[in-house]
């Protein structure tokens, strides 16, 4: 039985209490942040922001809508991290993602593979500066919700937008949510997460297409093309580039045979 | 002295760097291996003392007395264990490094704190409102109403104080005559 | 608030005007997602921008700042137009139908005014706001609402000019808004659905606060809401415990409890007060003995039948809030009457309207005490960036405090619950508790006063401070206890000295009771948590709910008398049946003769059908009605007035502004000074509210790095019209200007925010957060340096919620 | 934006590219002359090894954990580029060391009087020095492989400039050969392939001018591959990669890297470089200022093309 984190983003007020449960349970601290004329802040999600929530305004017609998003770890099925990762530190364990903070080396290379940028591996220093560290990134409380307490930012919610338990009875109550918005003026309500990559363990409920909310619409696994892109630079060093030299320094060797032979 | 350093910043947050740092693992477990709590939860029960809904806290503390969790108490009827993100941060309100932790007096046209103790402070603050009152008293009106009021003090008082705070303070102020008094219900 | 939170999930309609509680009671949105997950409820919000509580609800309506009472207003026409007020309700608990004197004229017939005003003194004489009462002093009434003189009739004479155009054209509301509002609130007129409206301070900070929700108040009442589950007048309170401390009454004009503080004009003795202040009926027939318990707890053994109960220890005031309320207290200071402030976690320097005003005055204190838990533009107002320490004589004491998790005490919450608090860590360093350097105080004066002598010491040395730091002594004199032991006719001890008393209803006006705050006594006996424990009351965590209605009489207690719902009367009918049965709430059991049900009645337990005032639900007023018609500084009736800072003129009256207001004038025209804008100079509408993640003034928020980091710093916000005229993008630096200052902040330029049409004008608002000054981690401009000082008409509350300013780029 | 990788991994991506492009070079010009140029490719492994060391150590010092390093070569996993490239980068450098053992052995003439500990070490691996040849073939293999490597590191990413773009591969690739024969040619114009040569035994004798006139042609035929394949790559970016694609190309082109693109890909890496070189292709005797410049040029342009697409791609 896997477990699941289920956002209903309807519901969602951005009150942003889950972006600070989070900080509180896990001991991240705060990032020095300025207004960039937005309530959203951080900015990103970080090696210290584990959750947070991104605002989005749309326009539709005299209307405006305002879209918050609970950003963070998906823990896909088919995690982009876990397969570039050079060490094997990033593993399921379950239905969880985790890194294994003894085995990471710290390389960055999960952090530029997440199709959700939810992992990060660069920390603030004291000073203000950067220093890189080990990747961190949601792990789902995962020492709360292996002795039975709800991740921090589930239990959080004010506005009763998340939810967290069996994964196949978070998705029955995603799509009677959804089918209750359908019906009731939000003809683009949607569920993200059942299929994506190969099932996500984060559910959302969302009244627009993903994208207006900032979620890539079909999130690509990192090393989908892996294969091909190999290929890409094989053949090319192979075929672009050895053409040349092979047309060149053949028509050399064979100038100089003839040179050579007419001279002697 | 008045500009925040980025240290003074992330040492406000009166917790360290060191995120959650899970323990090695067996790679591509199916099974969910037990992790064990990183720290306590939390027994103390508590209202949080930001909005009015009066909602639970939960509050673990160190064996100093600082506090090292907080979140909402499942019991409660009000928010059954949900907080906003004030409520969750009354963790930092306890321990920030920027508390008042000392009694200080600041002198006529000084331009900075001077420490002092509560020995020292309390026959002062007393002095100080002695003088005014006895200065100030008014026993009459112009009709020769007994008034007993000195306006010469006023008390402004706080919304986020306890009941008994309030009554205390108000019992003070009014056996001593004071007519000012106001406080963030007016405003 | 007449309910409590948890009752939000019996709502059918919640309408949500003047408040934000996805923001700043983000806890109600669980009980207002529950009505809205199991009974279909519909979220209504009515403001003037799209707020976070706006982006997840049915229905927003856009209104311009300051339009309340025309949005109400026009909301009641509709209402009475249509025929959906809730007519047994509005017949039978309401005065409605009561007969109003012949003299009495409103704005209708006197162009915006109410009969008896007098410029000169810019009050009313309310003589002919009366009702026509026969021979005997009964009131004379029209159960029918056909007489032109009943409440009903003139209520829908005056708001028949708060047509859907008028409100179109005032509130800058688009009409099918309006309609789409009107319709879905209107319904709950019908007896089986209840509608709650929650305000704040969007409500009240305004010169017209108190009619504003004198208007709201009146729409519950037709349409028969208040009282009921799901229904209600909702306050949503601003602080933890603004509801105790006002309980408390830390406001010059009350002493605890609602009992007016003894005025020199009215009151020069006891007997006086008493006579005055005494009604002739509801329930304030007994405030003699709460008045002399009170005494009694103060001055104990001082305090005897032959002294007046130490009456004269009170200090007297001469005068209203043009004389002692904020503003006022601050002339005071600033003009050298007040010489010393004695401050318990406030921070006018932030807080205070016409903050620039506020905080030149505490320059001019001889000295200043302040506890505090950390440093607030307040505690260093001597130190701020724009003065020079030099030249400010104030002495300043600052007495580090401990905060809410380090002391003991007990909180109200916005619905009257008390909930007890215990200390769960350790204070800061050389920080204490309020009342252990309160205590330390007292100490030292009276030491002061029997050394020296000085005035009036009696006062002072006869204070009853048996208590000293003592919380659990200081609970039990709030409580009440017996003075003396006490017996009944019969002779059987009721009470023995010392012993607490049960409840307000044993309070006795002879001496034998003390009472440091009757509305409260009952809060600290043991009481039953519901499983049969007893427990005191306040620390009750029973978890039982009986009918499911939220109203969890076992956890904690609601004063008065543990009442979830007060006038809950109104939630059964005229005949005492519940109005529907998931509503049920407190009903007459026939058989056993007497009210029952799933709260305490807020009434006579046996008063049966038949008895006389069985249908007089509101039992702390009089005539035990509900009050459309109400008495007011201003007028009866609500009447829309601009604010005093407007772009507009008055589209409904030639009166401008409430004409009761009073208009400060020190130092008008110089920098720092009463100073009132006009619309040619600073031509946009501003408002100052709150954030989700900060608290207030920012002492209590502004150093908390996860919360500093969430929201940084002072922001405006403002439409991407005003934006595009003024030549600012989004996230640049910005001037905000108003009479009394200027602000620099960063612009957020948003669609959330809509230019208004009003009268076929285009008036532009923008916004900004208060909590910040130069003091914390997150920091900026303080609001309230533009805000105006001129206060409610009734309460002089400042009008922080509408005045104008201009806004320009940051060079 | 907070960039993990920066200049650290920009140098490496570019050197490791430089080393592997320089011994592709050197080893297809040895082979396609019908070795007739066999000091080159120990050139090329001597120049290349000595990189790969230095890009290894900066991919060490870009760690958060430098000394868990050797956590890289616990696991093989095909999966991950980087796990592949780890393994990639080692054998590239151990063998390549290997090869620069056996070649020394070879050329290593003991004195007869005194064996000394590195004469009797020579001898010991003279025998193994018949494998040189089928080494260098795999030396050859791991250089393609490393290249690849450096664009397949990027693509196998979510970044919109990098991911599943098959043309950044190639688009590296190019880079880098490109920029291997630049090193070679500079090495070889300095005078330090002479000194290289000597190490083995060589004599010194210089490269033929044919050939250095044939890797200038080649060089201008690199330089027009790379500009096809990057406005292939941008095509492919603006075009058929959504609004991610687009943005990634605004940061390129008119964004934050727009100077760096314009002025260092483009025109220092590409543009100059092909004059010159085309100029100095129309002479009979190259102007060696020239063709040092153009292949400093075109060495500073691959530095560009990878601080652009490195940086710019985090920047998206």
């Amino acid at each position: 039985m896997a477990n699941a984190m289920l956002i209903d983003e309807s519901r969602c007020m951005a009150c942003r209490g889950c972006q600070v449960a989070c900080k509180q349970w896990n001991d991240n601290p705060a990032e020095e942040t300025h207004n960039w004329g937005s309530y959203e802040n951080p900015p990103e999600l970080s090696a210290i922001t584990w959750t947070k929530i991104k605002f989005t305004e749309k326009k539709e017609g005299d209307e405006v809508k305002w879209l918050f998003l609970k950003q963070g770890c998906m823990h896909c099925t088919e995690a982009s991290c876990e397969a570039v990762c050079p060490t094997g530190a990033i593993s399921h364990q379950g239905q969880y993602v985790l890194v294994d903070q003894e085995w990471c080396i710290g390389c960055g290379y999960c952090v530029a593979a997440c199709p959700f940028d939810a992992i990060h591996s660069i920390f603030e220093s004291e000073d203000g500066g950067e220093q890189k560290a080990t990747a961190r990134k949601c792990v789902f409380c995962v020492d709360r919700t292996t002795n039975d307490l709800p991740p921090a930012c589930v239990k959080t919610c004010p506005a009763n937008a998340l939810g967290w338990g069996d994964r196949d009875a978070m998705l029955a109550k995603a799509k009677e949510r959804v089918g209750v918005l359908q019906a009731s003026g939000f003809p683009k309500a949607n569920l993200y997460g059942e299929h994506e990559l190969g099932g996500l363990h984060r559910l959302y409920v969302l009244v627009d297409r993903p994208s207006a909310y900032g979620l890539p619409d079909a999130p690509k696994h990192a090393t989908s093309t892996v294969g091909a892109q190999w290929l890409s630079g094989i053949v090319t060093a192979g075929v672009v580039a050895a053409v040349p030299f092979w047309l060149l320094f053949k028509r050399q060797r064979a100038k100089e045979a003839s040179e050579g032979g007419e001279g002697q | 002295m008045l500009e925040i350093s980025r240290r003074q910043f992330l040492k406000g947050s009166g917790v360290s760097t060191g995120a959650l740092l899970l323990p090695p693992m067996v790679p591509g477990r199916q099974e969910v291996p037990t992790f064990a709590l990183h720290k306590k939860v939390g027994e103390a029960r508590t209202i949080c003392p930001y909005c009015s809904c009066g909602c639970g806290l939960l509050i673990a503390t160190d064996s100093t007395g600082h506090i090292i969790n907080s979140e909402g108490d499942p019991d409660h009827p009000n928010n059954r264990g949900a907080l906003d993100p004030k409520s969750i941060s009354v963790r930092q309100l306890s321990t920030s490094p920027h508390r008042l932790s000392k009694v200080m007096r600041r002198a006529p046209g000084a331009s900075e704190w001077e420490e002092m103790t509560w020995e020292e402070a309390i026959p002062l603050v007393a002095r100080r409102i002695k003088d005014t009152r006895d200065d100030t008293f008014q026993t009459t009106d112009d009709n020769g109403v007994t008034v007993n009021r000195t306006n010469g003090i006023a008390f402004i008082g706080g919304a986020a104080n306890n009941d008994e705070d309030c009554y205390i303070a108000v019992k003070l102020a009014r056996a001593l005559g004071l007519v000012y008094i106001e406080h963030q219900a007016r405003i | 608030m007449t309910n409590q939170w948890r009752d939000l999930k019996n709502s059918d309609v919640v309408l949500v005007c003047g408040a934000n509680p996805s923001e700043n009671h983000p806890a109600s949105m669980f009980h207002i997602n529950k009505a809205r997950d199991e009974r279909g409820a519909k979220l209504i919000v009515v403001d003037p921008r799209f707020t976070r509580t706006a982006s997840t609800a049915e229905i927003y309506a856009p209104l311009r700042s300051g339009t309340d009472i025309a949005f109400y207003g026009g909301l009641m026409n509709y209402v009475m137009e249509n025929n959906l007020y809730h007519e047994e309700y509005v017949v039978n608990f309401t005065n409605a139908s009561f007969l109003i004197d012949e003299g009495f004229q409103g704005p209708v017939d006197l162009d915006g005014y109410y009969s008896g005003f007098n410029a000169e003194t810019q009050s009313y004489d309310k003589s002919t706001w009366a009702y026509q009462t026969n021979g005997d002093g009964n009131v004379l009434r029209d159960e029918t609402l056909q007489d032109p003189s009943c409440v009903y009739q003139l209520l829908k004479k005056h708001y028949a000019r708060y047509t859907i155009e008028m409100v179109e054209s005032v509130c800058g509301m688009p009409r099918d808004k309006f309609l789409e509002v009107a319709q879905a609130f209107a319904a709950t007129g019908a007896p089986e659905k209840t509608g709650t409206i929650m305000y704040a301070m969007g409500g009240t900070q305004h010169t017209v606060g108190t009619q504003n929700v004198r208007a709201l108040a009146m729409v519950q009442l037709l349409l028969g809401n208040t009282g009921r589950p799901g229904g209600g007048v909702n306050a949503l309170r601003g602080e933890s415990n603004v509801q105790g401390s006002t309980d408390m009454a830390i406001l010059f004009h009350i002493i605890p409890a609602y009992m007016a503080t003894p005025n020199a004009a009215k009151h020069k003795d006891l007997a006086e007060y008493l006579e005055k202040e005494t009604p002739s009926g509801g329930y304030w027939v007994n405030k003699p003995k709460f008045l002399v318990s009170l005494l009694k707890a103060w001055w104990g053994e001082s305090a005897t039948a032959r002294n007046d109960f130490a009456f004269d220890y009170l200090p007297k005031i001469s005068g209203g809030i043009d004389t002692y309320a904020w503003i006022a207290m601050f002339h005071a200071i600033n003009e050298g009457t007040v010489k010393g402030l004695w401050v318990m976690g406030q921070n006018p320097a932030v807080g205070g309207p016409n903050a620039r005003f506020e905080k030149k005055a505490l320059e001019k204190l001889d000295w200043m005490v302040v506890q505090e838990i950390a440093p607030t533009a307040t505690t260093d107002f001597w130190r701020a960036p724009d003065v020079d320490p030099a030249s400010i004589q104030t002495e300043v004491f600052l007495l580090p405090a401990a905060d809410a998790m380090e002391k003991e005490g007990t909180i109200v919450t916005s619905g009257r619950l008390i909930q007890y608090r215990p200390k769960v860590a350790e204070p800061p360093g050389q920080a204490m508790g309020d009342i252990e350097m309160m205590d330390l105080i007292y100490r030292d004066l009276a030491k002061l006063y029997e050394a020296e002598g000085g005035a009036l010491p009696e006062a002072v040395l006869g204070l009853n401070w048996s208590h000293g730091a003592d919380f659990e002594k200081i609970c039990q004199e709030i409580n009440g206890y017996w003075t003396e032991e006490v017996t009944d006719d019969d002779g059987n001890v009721v009470g023995t000295a010392g012993e607490m008393v049960a409840n307000f209803t044993k309070l006795k006006d002879d001496g034998s009771t003390a009472c440091g705050n009757w509305i409260y006594s009952g809060y600290w006996v043991p009481a039953d948590d519901g499983d049969g424990n007893m427990v005191t009351a306040s620390k009750r965590r029973g978890q039982k709910d009986p009918g499911d209605l939220g109203m969890n009489p076992y956890w904690g207690f609601s004063w008065p008398v543990n009442r979830r719902i007060i006038y809950n009367r109104c939630s059964a009918d005229s005949k005492g049946n519940p109005w529907s049965e998931d509503k049920a709430l407190i009903w007459w059991d026939a058989a056993e003769e007497k009210w029952t049900g799933y709260d305490v009645p807020d009434f006579s337990k046996t008063k049966g059908p038949g008895d006389a005032g069985f249908n007089d639900p509101f039992i702390m007023l009089p005539e035990g009605k509900g009050r459309i018609f109400g008495v007011r500084n201003e007028g009866p009736f609500p009447e829309h007035y601009e604010p005093l800072e407007s772009p507009v003129t008055n589209a409904l009256s030639s009166v401008q502004f409430n004409p009761v207001v009073k208009r400060w004038d020190v130092d008008s025209g110089q920098d720092v000074g009463d100073n009132i804008g006009t619309s040619d100079q600073f031509p946009i509408v501003c408002s100052t509210y709150r954030l989700c993640e900060h608290w207030q003034a920012g002492g209590m928020s502004v150093w908390l790095p996860w919360l500093a980091e969430t929201q940084p710093e002072t922001f405006v916000e403002m439409s991407p019209e005003l934006a595009q005229e003024k030549g600012i993008a989004n996230g640049e630096r910005v001037i905000v200007s108003s009479a009394r200052g200027e602000i620099e902040v960063v612009a957020m330029v948003t669609a959330r925010f809509k230019p208004f049409a009003v009268n076929g004008k285009t008036v532009h608002q923008v916004g900004i957060p208060w909590h910040f000054s130069w003091q914390g981690l997150a920091k900026g401009g303080t609001a309230n340096f533009l805000t105006p000082h001129v206060g409610d008409g009734n309460t002089g509350i400042p009008e922080y919620k509408a005045f104008l300013v201009d806004v320009r780029k940051a060079v | 934006m907070t960039l993990t990788w920066k200049w650290e991994l920009v140098i490496y991506l570019w050197i490791a590219g430089i080393a592997g492009g320089a011994f592709f070079t050197a080893f297809l010009i040895d082979r396609f002359t019908g070795r007739k140029h066999e000091q080159l490719p120990k050139i090329a492994v001597f120049t290349s090894v000595p990189l790969v060391l230095l890009g290894s150590l900066l991919l060490v010092f870009d760690l958060g954990e430098q000394l868990r390093a050797w956590h890289l070569f616990t696991r093989f996993r095909v999966s991950s580029p980087m796990s592949m490239g780890s393994w990639i980068l080692l054998l590239f450098a151990l063998n390549g060391v290997v090869m620069i053992a056996l070649w020394w052995s070879k050329s290593f003439e003991p004195s007869e009087a005194k064996p000394t500990v590195l004469s009797r070490v020579a001898r010991v691996i003279r025998p193994a020095a018949a494998v040189v040849g089928i080494l260098s073939w795999i030396e050859f293999a791991l250089a393609v492989l490393l290249i690849a490597y450096t664009g397949v590191l990027l693509s196998a990413t979510n970044q919109p400039m990098w991911s599943g773009i098959l043309l950044l591969p190639a688009l590296f690739v190019a880079s880098a050969i490109s920029t291997g024969m630049a090193l070679l040619v500079l090495v070889l114009r300095t005078g330090l392939g002479r000194l290289l040569n000597h190490l083995f035994g060589g004599k010194g004798e210089p490269i033929p001018s044919e050939t250095m006139h044939t890797m200038g042609i080649a060089s201008i035929a690199l330089g027009i591959i790379e500009i096809v394949v990057l406005v292939g790559y941008i095509v492919w970016l603006a075009f058929f990669s959504g609004a991610a694609g687009a943005a990634a190309v605004a940061v390129l082109l008119t964004g934050p890297m727009s100077l760096i693109f314009w002025g260092g890909v483009v025109l220092v890496g590409l543009v100059i470089p092909l004059v010159l070189e085309v100029v100095s292709a129309r002479g009979k005797e190259a102007v060696v200022g020239s063709v040092l410049a153009s292949a400093s040029l075109i060495l500073l342009g691959g530095l560009f093309l990878r601080a652009a697409v490195l940086l710019g791609g985090q920047m998206v």
